[in-house]
């Protein structure tokens, strides 16, 4: 499953679904919304452009890990804090792969995927910078 | 012939999104977004220099493909792109 | 929560119970029994000494890094294909601190803590070799 | 004085586990080990070479901490000492 949506999801449920034969590891990253001084976060995606990229990665670290399955689910719209941003959920026969897959995919979707995140404080609001601040237009 | 201009982030408070606009054969996508820019003293300051080039962390998509900044003064716009102009990702 | 037990846990409420104030990334794995030709898996522990261990282990990735919460779950008994074996959940502020913590764990688990484990097949079952197969004695 | 000796793994399976037996005062780690695993031939050769020193794998524990087996013949076991023979660990 690769989407991006308002609703959250039953981790225990992709947990599961991702055992497939040959599993023998499974590795899930859950993005927290953290309270830094903010009352909710905003997400904002791209979202045709941001599912197919999502897609690509997905594929990319199958191959390239060697992983039995893949999840990604980014939310967007309004989070509280401590509610899940992000979970990516791989499975693979032995955990290194599971790990260094699971590790590809979040670096992936920081680097390029047109998602946006804007910190909501009393004060108003502040688009967070992001990690690869300079766009410069390049393809990945 | 027409194009679709998309905004995000802070850039989509800045000029709304989804505008759709006549553009004429050969227009290129730094002039069709200066034009939008334009409206908007403060928003074309966020996206481009005080040369007028795009800022360094611009990015740039027709039709979901990020184009290169420093093309966009030779790349023409065609008939029913779609284009999106944003600031850096910040997902995950 | 350090346990080694028999019955399996719902890694959903532990992930909830893992965001602790200040956590931004949640990082889960969870070692699976594979199916290697196997019927079952059956595993032992040196219970007292091995919770003692893992409780160390806890201590140490939190402080080396900077986890907010961890929780260990080794299964011990008789497990089908697919069944847990190993859950760990950890969070931290960031995802790097998570990944690295979680890997911590795990490759300290599988260098010391006495637990075995007997892949029982259809001709009868073998003990598996484990990774460090080198006891010589040797204190962690 | 009595020690409680606990095989476990494919040890346990050879000797059986929670072994409570009397020993004299003074009494090494390995000679305690070697009378207990001479009483069975196959499990015996599964911890002690032909030299009868213990096998490089084999890992031992009083009371939950690892002693090093080059010491088991100068170490002597205590009164209500819990003494634990394993093969390599395999957990996780």
């Amino acid at each position: 499953m690769i989407a991006i949506q308002t609703k959250d999801v039953d981790i225990g449920q992709l947990i599961n679904a991702a055992k497939q034969r040959g599993t023998g590891a499974v590795v899930v990253f859950d993005g927290v919304v953290r309270d830094d001084d903010i009352t909710e976060m905003e997400l904002e995606a791209y979202e045709e452009v941001a599912v197919k990229e999502l897609e690509k990665i997905a594929g990319e670290a199958k191959s390239l890990h060697k992983l039995l399955s893949v999840d990604i689910i980014h939310r967007i719209g309004r989070l509280s804090v401590g509610e899940n941003i992000l979970i990516i959920v791989v499975s693979a026969g032995h955990r290194a792969e599971a790990y260094a897959g699971s590790r590809f995919i979040i670096e992936a979707i920081k680097a390029g995927v047109p998602i946006w995140k804007k910190e909501l404080t009393k004060d108003g609001g502040r688009w967070v910078t992001g990690e690869h601040a300079h766009g410069s237009g390049k393809s990945r | 012939m027409t194009v679709k201009v998309r905004f995000f982030a802070r850039f989509r408070e800045l000029f709304g999104t989804d505008i759709v606009t006549d553009v004429q054969n050969g227009t290129s996508f730094i002039d069709l977004i200066k034009r939008i820019a334009g409206k908007n003293t403060e928003g074309y300051a966020a996206i481009f220099d005080e040369n007028g080039s795009f800022r360094e962390f611009v990015v740039l998509m027709q039709n979901g493909r990020r184009i290169d900044c420093a093309d966009a003064a030779t790349t023409p716009v065609a008939d029913g792109d779609e284009i999106a102009v944003f600031p850096p990702v910040a997902g995950g």
